[in-house]
């Protein structure tokens, strides 16, 4: 057999349940091999046991044939594994270079660090590769894209022959996955073997070999990429069939809900990044904000949910002026918000998902009155909404940070659409969930639109914006330089607008 | 699952206390002393009589206090060392407005008792501006406003409330804590009305932190700023409103000896103290309110209890220390032991 | 539950071991105990000093501690009351309050104990069972100041105190009163640490007066003067040839003093805090305890006394001036000043 | 203004050396994620020890006594700064927490053992450092006598320990490992570095500066061991690694600003612009400057990102 690596009937047990039962993955050298499974099947620690972060309670694992223990990250890393986690193992302020070198140090005579030598050695291996890595930049100072690039590295300069790429995508830009993609083959071409996890089928479909599907921590199998399809993968993975366009009626936009007029932001770094930006969204549709990371979404999105300072121009919610009001004012005047980062804004972690569900309303009537909490009222609220939105958690005291994160999101949404806004801002609303939890979420953003609401939607899934909206404003450079419809695009001329070229029929359908 | 973190919320402290008084136990018999006979001094002088009784119940009573002053903040999520400072001019305060001030009983002491709070109040609130305003590492602001309090309280006494004299008159009786049938129940011992004060505000705790929704707001910001930020709380207010409410309860505990044990203040060449060991108290009691009253009997106990030591058993009263030491080791160390007890309870299945 | 007969065979247990007369039913027929301030029983100072005049006043009659003498140490200002309360409940006779800090509680002991005697040192009670010691730390700080002036090259004296307060205040005065009766020339710079337990802010202080040319430094300050001494001998050390002193207070400070073969301690103003505690008790038991009076020892009653253990530095010379301005004290020729108001007028009828 | 400064500075060193060496102590432990609220007890440690030794050996050791105290004092130190390790890596107690039970048990065991060895709440008093004049420094012109005559040699030791310890986490592969662990433990350890490692190394390492701080501090300073050797110092110490921003010439350099804030709260009356003001301010002037400098110059102080929180490896 030339199988490089073997997780032989692998079982790995966390308190209470079981992620890991049995599962069995061989990767055959200079192979892309994908890992599939929706959001908590265990795919990310059956990578972390072969990685040496976790010790599995069963089964075996052969490198080349051998068996083997890996008990730490270094033997693996001496067998030759490397593996870009799904969060970034990068110290921000550290150096590019410092991030690679970190415990494989290069010394000088006297045993300090031969930087210049580090340097220069990662310099080649960049280029070799095509990475185009700066060595001596900071990593707080460079996109997410090159960061992963920066984890890429890592593992080549400790000699790794196995990649374990886990969910690398899903925080790129569509440019950023095309090239990543490209990467991995010249990765293969040069010998190396991949294990890639990604819920983005078409991804799989388009660089994979082979694919591994493992639902709810058992082993479904293993399938041959050539002779099969998006659909199969997709049931296999959830047991059921699964459709991918969303169903919905045409839209039927009415009065403007959200008039944006001439807005300036400035961002972290106290520089404009959203110039002179003009957007309306009238009730009774969705808009689709494409545009590449960086070009001022975030940063748009905070401005309108008072979460950031607008330092020139007017943001109108039916009619009335909410530019600089506090997040509270926004949101009683009728903004919903889907935040981007669901652990960082969504939720409070360490409260039970039914003190999540009132965060934005506790201290209104009747979760409280007078200053006095009612948890009666509050819990029973949880209950009826965890039994509408599906959101899976044994009960509602259970706290927010145990459920997994599809599950968070759904609290979330919940939260947000029950609400009623008449504007809903849902920003990268499936980041890393599963198509099953994907699909949930786009048919609640649609009943809200039917329901005759505003919503905007920010994504860097150029699927997604195409599927969901009824019109797309893409944008580029701190301002909306086109305006098009869904049908009358398609993903090509969309990542052209998105990097800012104006040659095509760029703002004609406003 | 729930019903289990309880038990271990409960059986980690008292764990650590035995483990604590063992290990006390081993240090006795190391250095020559018979430990028997050396808790049972320590017993006597906590619980001997009618007086020790209500010496040690005296002795508890800022030790809740100030146990409250950094369960609270701890929260927001916020560390307050500063409670010895809040602790001093909370005190002062308190004996000011009771030697300053000529008022009936039922004007008199409320009002003495709120200057203490508010005074502690406001040597929260400095810490809490700094850290809401400009992001200022709390910690390190109290500990300054410790050393601050200090020169500015023995100041005051000296040039302000005295002419020169390193102790103040006494507070008018009008202001007094001390109560005369208290102390005739236990034999003249200093126990006084600001026991039921102390109780009062650890209920008040668990009222603001539980049932209210500045208690919500309180916790959210300690736990996620981003997120509360985004749910339109306003997080400098409430980091603001945190300390200040913290500094409050140690202004009490200075009032406690202010009014109660003291009737006046005297020029201090070094901390009371009080504000360092309600970080003990606090840890033991698990940052919960009636967690907090529970430790603070404990070691106003073990620490009113050492007195008798040296004379009972000719054990060194530093002996407490370190057991108080080790039980908060102990205590902060629960990973390993709720990790022990676990074991346990599944081997003993 | 386990409740007071436990506690009492544990007392009386106690009792027993530590109490070998009492297994034969005879309680000392007089017996007296002090309650130290937060200074400690080894402070090598008043607390140091009273309990070794409890100690010698035992010898003569036959106690030892815990049978018929006892102290009980306060580690904090709250320990006062209970320490006080728990001597009273022991039986003593007759009860000490070593130090200022006390007075409040031994005030309030005796009006509660009437059958009982007490004592105050350092500070004035009323009560017709308590006796109030204290001393004439300005006849010996004025002493120590005449030493003082009658040694110094430069004029310049310093004054080290701990905190700033009426009773460190008569130190001050009296020494700057000394010196200036000596030569009115001479300037004193008086600091005060506002601790008498911050060492590094006494060796601080010393530092900058020797820096600044001041070559005797008289110090009432505790345990800040520890540093005083530390600066002194350290300046000696790099220097054997530098003359520079340092005052000792409350007790012979020779000992501190020494550098290799040379001692910085020029006196000490020495504070008989044992002697008037045996003096104290010896007239309880003899039965004319002094009740409601003030008793003031100063250079007459031996109270108050300037080392002379230094005998290189203290010169016959130094020594028989001093001895003459002593017995002006002593003669009430001059009237040593005790407060800054005091020191004003003092220095105007210079 | 040259007589002044030399009246000043001679007196800043002194003060400010074990504050630099105990802040250093701090700067290794945090900058590995390790908080140590506990130096001030590390001090005690080091000042017990160092009086002990120093007490026990004078007579035979000579002048060489406290050199050798203050390296026993060290190594004390950082046998003691085990159970803050123990606690803090191994345990996941809190970190703060462990550091406040730290002191109370330096000075419970401290004060304990004094009396059970001594009989009295107190030593007797030691020949500790003395003042020297630098060889061949202090006769450079001006300079010489302002900063190098008259001075302790601990003050220049702490100096070149701060310049040594800017090295080694800045220089060496053990201070980037050190500090990756302080800001992203799980990075560190996924690139093989065991975090515990690293932790108990900075965590023991800064008991040993610490038991220097304090042992410099009562040798130099007080010459003696009581309750009241160290009150305070630690937690300057503590200050100085905050306001020094974690960095270790940063916190010499906070050191060396708080000994100069104390020494002018004693000369400031013979100083003529602050000759006048009243005591109260000079005695705060430290405490208030600190405070203002935080607020004012340097602002928001990055704390390493993962102080303070135990490493439990697979956690998120
Ligand atoms: N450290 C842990 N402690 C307890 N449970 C864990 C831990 N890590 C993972 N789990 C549980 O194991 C299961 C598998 O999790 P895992 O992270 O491997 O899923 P995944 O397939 O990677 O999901 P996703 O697609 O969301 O990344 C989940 O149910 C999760 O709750
Ligand atoms: N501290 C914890 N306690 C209990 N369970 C946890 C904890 N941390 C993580 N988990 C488990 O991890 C799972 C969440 O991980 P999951 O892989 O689903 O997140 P995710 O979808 O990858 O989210 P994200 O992409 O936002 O990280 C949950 O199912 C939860 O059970
Ligand atoms: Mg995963
Ligand atoms: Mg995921």
């Amino acid at each position: 057999m030339d199988y490089v690596i073997e997780m032989l009937n692998i079982r790995k047990e966390f308190p209470g349940i079981v992620a890991n039962d049995n599962i069995t993955i061989q990767l055959k050298k200079g192979e892309i091999h994908a890992l599939l499974g929706e959001n908590g099947a265990g795919k990310s620690t059956l990578m972390n046991v072969l990685f040496g972060l976790y010790q599995p309670e069963k089964g075996e694992i052969r490198v080349k044939g051998e068996p083997v223990k890996i008990t730490n990250p270094n033997i693996a890393n001496d067998l030759g594994i490397g593996m870009v986690h799904q969060h970034f193992m990068l110290v921000e302020p550290f150096t590019v270079t410092q991030n690679i070198i970190l415990g494989k140090e290069p010394k000088t005579k006297i045993g300090s660090i031969n930087l210049k030598k580090a340097e220069r050695e990662i310099q080649e291996l960049s280029d070799r590769y095509g990475l185009k890595v700066d060595p001596t930049a900071k990593i707080r100072d460079i996109s997410v894209g090159m960061q992963q690039r920066v984890e890429i590295l890592k593992t080549l300069y400790r000699g790794a022959e196995v990649l374990i790429f886990d969910e690398p995508t899903a925080v790129l830009t569509p440019q950023e996955i095309t090239e990543l993609l490209e990467i991995m083959r010249s990765l293969v071409r040069e010998g190396k073997s991949i294990i890639l996890i990604t819920h983005k089928l078409k991804e799989i479909m388009e660089v994979s070999d082979r694919c591994t599907v493992i639902r709810k921590g058992k082993g479904i199998g293993t399938v041959n990429i050539a002779d099969t399809n998006v659909d199969e993968l997709a049931s296999l993975m959830v047991g059921r069939e699964v459709s991918f366009k969303t169903d919905k009626k045409p839209a039927e936009p009415k009065e403007a809900v959200l008039k944006i007029n001439d807005l300036y932001v400035k961002d972290a770094r106290k520089v404009n990044i959203v110039k002179g930006l003009d957007l309306e969204v009238r009730a009774g549709e969705i808009v689709g904000i494409a545009g590449i990371d960086g070009n001022g979404q975030s940063e748009l999105i905070e401005a309108i949910t008072g979460l950031a300072k607008a330092n020139g121009g007017q943001i109108l919610l039916n009619n009335k002026d909410i530019t600089n009001k506090s997040p509270r004012k926004v949101t009683e005047s009728g903004v919903g918000h889907i935040p981007q980062d669901r652990h960082k804004y969504g939720l409070v972690l360490d409260y039970s998902i039914g003190e999540n569900i009132v965060l934005q309303t506790y201290y209104q009537k009747p979760y409280s009155k007078n200053t006095i909490l009612k948890p009666k009222e509050i819990f029973n609220k949880a209950e009826e909404l965890i039994e509408l939105y599906d959101v899976r958690t044994p009960s509602v005291y259970t706290l927010a940070r145990a459920l997994s994160g599809g599950n968070q999101q759904k609290a979330i949404i919940a939260r947000e659409i029950d609400r009623s806004p008449d504007l809903l801002i849902a920003a990268q609303p499936t980041r890393g969930l599963d198509v099953g939890a994907i699909e949930f979420i786009h048919k609640k953003l649609i009943e809200e639109r039917d329901k005759g609401k505003a919503v905007l939607l920010i994504s860097f899934e150029l699927d997604e914006i195409l599927d969901v909206s009824d019109r797309i404003a893409v944008m580029f450079d701190g301002k909306i330089v086109a305006n098009v419809k869904p049908e009358e695009t398609d993903e090509n001329e969309l990542g052209l607008l998105m990097a800012g070229s104006t040659t095509t029929k760029a703002g004609e359908s406003k | 699952m729930t019903s289990n973190n309880k038990f271990m919320t409960f059986m980690i402290p008292v764990f650590s206390v035995f483990l604590g008084l063992f290990v006390g136990a081993i240090i006795m018999i190391i250095s020559g002393y018979n430990p028997i006979e050396g808790y049972a001094a320590l017993w006597r002088g906590a619980f001997g009589d009618a007086y020790t009784i209500g010496e040690t119940i005296r002795r508890t009573t800022p030790l809740i206090l100030t146990g409250l002053a950094i369960a609270f903040a701890f929260r927001t999520g916020l560390f307050n060392i500063g409670a010895e400072g809040q602790v001093i001019v909370g005190w002062l305060a308190s004996v000011w407005v009771g030697i300053a001030i000529d008022a009936p009983f039922i004007i008199h002491l409320p009002l003495a008792i709120l200057a203490g709070a508010i005074a502690g109040g406001l040597w929260g609130f400095v810490p809490g501006l700094l850290k809401a305003k400009l992001g200022v590492h709390e910690v390190i602001v109290t500990i300054m406003m410790n050393y601050i309090a200090l020169h500015v309280s023995n100041n005051i006494i000296r040039s302000v409330l005295t002419d020169h004299a390193t102790k103040t008159e006494n507070i008018a009786d009008t202001a007094s804590l001390a109560s005369d049938f208290l102390s005739n129940m236990t034999l003249n011992s200093r126990l006084h009305y600001g026991i039921l004060i102390a109780l009062f505000a650890a209920v008040i705790m668990w009222f603001i932190i539980q049932r209210t929704t500045i208690g919500y707001e309180l916790k959210a910001v300690g736990f996620n700023k981003h997120a509360s930020k985004y749910a339109g709380m306003k997080v400098g207010k409430n980091i603001i409103l945190s300390m200040v409410i913290a500094g409050g309860f140690a202004g009490l505990a200075g009032a406690m000896e202010g009014l109660g044990t003291f009737g006046n203040i005297h020029v201090m060449s070094g901390f009371t103290n009080l504000g360092f060991d309600g970080i003990a108290v606090a840890l033991l009691g698990a940052n919960n309110p009636f967690g907090v009253v529970m430790a603070a009997f404990l070691f106003g106990t073990l620490k009113e209890g050492a007195n008798e030591m040296p004379t009972g058993a000719g054990v060194p009263t530093e002996l407490v220390d370190i057991i108080i030491a080790l039980i908060i080791f102990f205590v902060a160390s629960s990973y390993i032991i709720r990790w022990a007890l676990l074991r346990f309870k599944k081997e003993g299945k | 539950a386990c409740g007071g007969g436990d506690n009492n065979s544990a007392n009386n247990k106690n009792n027993d071991s530590n109490n070998s007369s009492a297994d034969n039913g005879d309680e000392p027929e007089f017996s007296a105990a002090m309650v130290t301030d937060i200074g400690g029983v080894d402070d090598k100072s008043f607390n140091q000093s009273a309990w070794e005049g409890l100690v010698e006043w035992g010898d003569q009659h036959g106690f030892s501690k815990g049978n018929g003498i006892d102290y009980a140490q306060s580690n904090a200002p709250e320990d006062y009351v209970p320490n006080v309360n728990r001597l009273v409940r022991e039986n003593y006779d007759l009860i000490f309050g070593i130090g200022f800090e006390l007075k409040d509680t031994i005030q309030e002991a005796a009006e509660n104990n009437e059958d009982r005697f007490f004592a105050i040192v350092d500070d004035v009670v009323e009560a017709d069972n308590a006796v109030s010691i204290t001393f004439k730390e300005h006849q010996g700080s004025f002493l120590v100041g005449v030493a003082a002036a009658l040694k110094t090259k430069t004029n310049k004296l310093g004054f080290v105190g701990g905190v700033d307060s009426p009773l460190i205040n008569k130190f001050e005065v009296g020494f700057i009163a000394g010196a200036k009766s000596v030569n009115p020339d001479i300037e004193v710079e008086v600091q005060y640490a506002e601790s008498f337990g911050d060492a590094s802010k006494g060796k601080m202080i010393a530092a900058d007066m020797y820096n600044n040319d001041i070559d005797v430094i008289y110090h009432a300050s505790g345990g800040t003067g520890n540093g005083v001494f530390n600066e002194a001998r350290d300046l000696k050390n790099a220097d054997p040839d530098r003359e520079i002193w340092v005052i000792g207070v409350d007790r012979d400070q020779h000992e501190e003093g020494v550098i290799g073969d040379h001692n910085v301690t020029l006196t000490s103003m020495v504070k008989r805090v044992d002697v008037a505690v045996k003096d104290v008790s010896d007239l309880a038991l003899e039965g004319k305890f002094p009740g409601g009076e003030q008793l003031e020892f100063g250079l007459e009653e031996n109270g108050i006394s300037v080392a002379t253990t230094n005998e290189e530095a203290m010169t016959e010379d130094i020594i028989s001036s001093v001895k003459e301005w002593e017995e002006k004290i002593r003669n009430n020729d001059i009237e040593v000043p005790t407060t800054r108001e005091e020191l004003k007028t003092f220095e105007e009828s210079l | 203004m040259i007589d002044l400064l030399q009246s000043l500075i001679p007196t800043v060193l002194f003060f400010s050396a074990p504050l630099i060496l105990t802040a250093l102590g701090g700067v290794f432990s945090e900058r590995s994620g390790v908080i140590n609220i506990g130096l001030e007890g590390l001090m005690v440690m080091g000042a017990f020890v160092g009086i002990v030794f120093t007490l026990t050996f004078q007579d035979s050791l000579g002048s060489i006594t406290p050199w050798i105290a203050v390296g026993v004092a060290g190594i004390v130190g950082g046998i003691f700064a085990i159970i803050h390790a123990v606690a803090s890596v191994s345990f996941k107690a809190d970190q703060t927490v462990s550091g406040v039970a730290i002191n109370m048990l330096a000075l419970g065991v401290g004060v304990y053992l004094t009396k059970q060895w001594y009989g009295k709440g107190q030593t007797d008093m030691v020949d500790g450092f003395f003042r020297t004049d630098i060889p061949i420094l202090h006769k450079i012109p001006v300079i010489g006598p302002i900063f190098f005559e008259g001075v302790y040699a601990t003050s220049y030791v702490a100096i070149i320990i701060a310049v040594v310890a800017w090295y080694v986490l800045y220089k060496t592969a053990f201070g980037l490992r050190l500090r990756a662990v302080g800001e992203h433990p799980m990075a560190a350890d996924t690139n093989g570095i065991s975090v515990s490692k690293i932790r108990y190394t900075a965590v023991i390492l800064s008991g040993v500066l610490g038991g220097l701080g304090g042992s410099v501090f009562a040798l130099t300073i007080v010459s003696n061991f009581s309750h009241s050797t160290i009150v305070g110092q630690g937690f300057m110490a503590l200050a100085a690694v905050i306001f020094g921003k974690w960095h270790p010439l940063g916190a010499m350099g906070a050191a060396i600003f708080f000994g100069f804030a104390q020494s002018l709260s004693i000369s400031g009356s013979s100083i003529p612009f602050l000759d006048g003001i009243p005591q109260i301010y000079l005695l705060i002037a430290p405490y208030v400057l600190t405070i203002l400098a935080l607020a004012g110059l340097i602002g928001r102080a990055d704390a390493p990102a993962a102080n303070g929180q135990p490493y439990i490896k697979g956690s998120r």
